[in-house]
């Protein structure tokens, strides 16, 4: 399975006191799965995760997603900007 | 008329925005005969609560893209020949100072403002910047959209 | 909070607007969170003919009334604390040159580019001023609205 | 009855010659019979006088109109401000 780098930011970042990691994804796989791999992996932000949205290479990504080793997931928090 | 190709910029910006980029001035054109504009200024209080300050932390990468893409929709959206200037602010922002600023010219006045509503709120939906509002009273919070 | 008056300022300008009155920035106010503007720039082109100037003729007691008249108007209709800055050029303008600026504060977007979109409407609906085309192959006319 | 000062503009002002005169008018009159006054004594412009608005005292006015010595008549073809 690929390696991706994993982004967080704002109050998902702040909670789990990590803003970059390398995570082990299935190469083929869903915005839904890797927001439950990421649920299973910290339950203290699973309800946070639940509002996210998911990006890969900065765009965002709806339902099946291709990953490999290079690739930059970032999950999405609802955004403030404006 | 002036044949040159659309002005098309768009910019994630280190601290506020400063002075030119909120001008409209920028994009008079002999051919645009209306330039549409929105600024959005933070705010020094919120449901209440004293705000002393804004920090926006901002998906670089993701962002510059993600504007370059909505001015690239507004102008298929609205009208190819629009001039367009974006420009988000990220960090520290203090109450009066402008956090993001759109300027369009277009031939004319509908488009114009159809496109500026448009990338506002276009940007406050997608745009990967997150405003963590520091108040008076020592409290802070991440907003969730406006 | 800024608990002082709002702005509001109208004026008709002899000859094409400075600079600084298409600078919104003037209205960046601590307590309002979205300014939006417009502004009327000088085509050099109209139904195909080359525009080398053209001349406003204005009413100028009545327009300056009239301007109040709208600028009181829509804090009625949209919001009372709207912070607003109203000028129109008079008299000679070259293609490229501003003859309106209308610049509105508020405490949220949505009411900030309602008021502007109304003033520029109502502007064109009963200020008293008719513009006058001088066309690069010698002619002129005068114009029916826009 | 009163003599009113009235103004012309713009594409009547041109066709009429005349910026400014005193006119005789009824003290108590309408915007209609004062552009049909007009448009009698100035043939050359009753068709552009038929899509003019009247101002009084610098007020668009509507239906009946109170005149006096000091009354302003502005006759205001159709507008291209902006």
């Amino acid at each position: 399975m690929p390696i991706a780098t994993v982004l967080y930011f704002a109050q998902v970042r702040d909670r789990l006191g990590c803003e970059q990691e390398r995570l082990e994804l299935p190469a083929t796989t869903t915005v839904a799965e890797i927001l439950a791999t990421l649920g299973a992996r910290y339950p203290q932000c699973a309800a946070a995760f639940a509002t996210c949205r998911i990006a890969v290479d900065c765009r965002f990504a709806a339902g099946a997603v291709a990953l490999d080793d290079e690739s930059e997931i970032a999950v999405i928090p609802p955004v403030s900007g404006g | 008329m002036d044949a040159a190709a659309p002005l098309r910029s768009w910019a994630i910006i280190d601290g506020p925005l400063p002075p030119e980029r909120c001008a409209p001035l920028a994009l008079a054109r002999n051919d645009q005969g209306a330039i549409a504009s929105f600024l959005g200024v933070v705010r020094d209080h919120h449901h209440g609560r004293g705000v002393t300050h804004l920090v926006y932390e901002c998906y670089r990468t993701m962002a510059e893209r993600l504007l370059g893409e909505l001015v690239a929709e507004a102008a298929e959206r609205f009208d190819a020949q629009l001039h367009t200037q974006v420009a988000h602010g990220t960090g520290l922002l203090l109450p009066g100072q402008v956090s993001v600023a759109i300027h369009v010219g277009a031939a004319h006045r509908v488009a114009a403002f159809a496109a500026c509503r448009h990338l506002i709120e276009r940007i406050k939906e997608d745009l990967p910047v997150w405003k963590h509002e520091h108040y008076a009273d020592g409290g802070s919070a991440w907003l969730k959209g406006s």
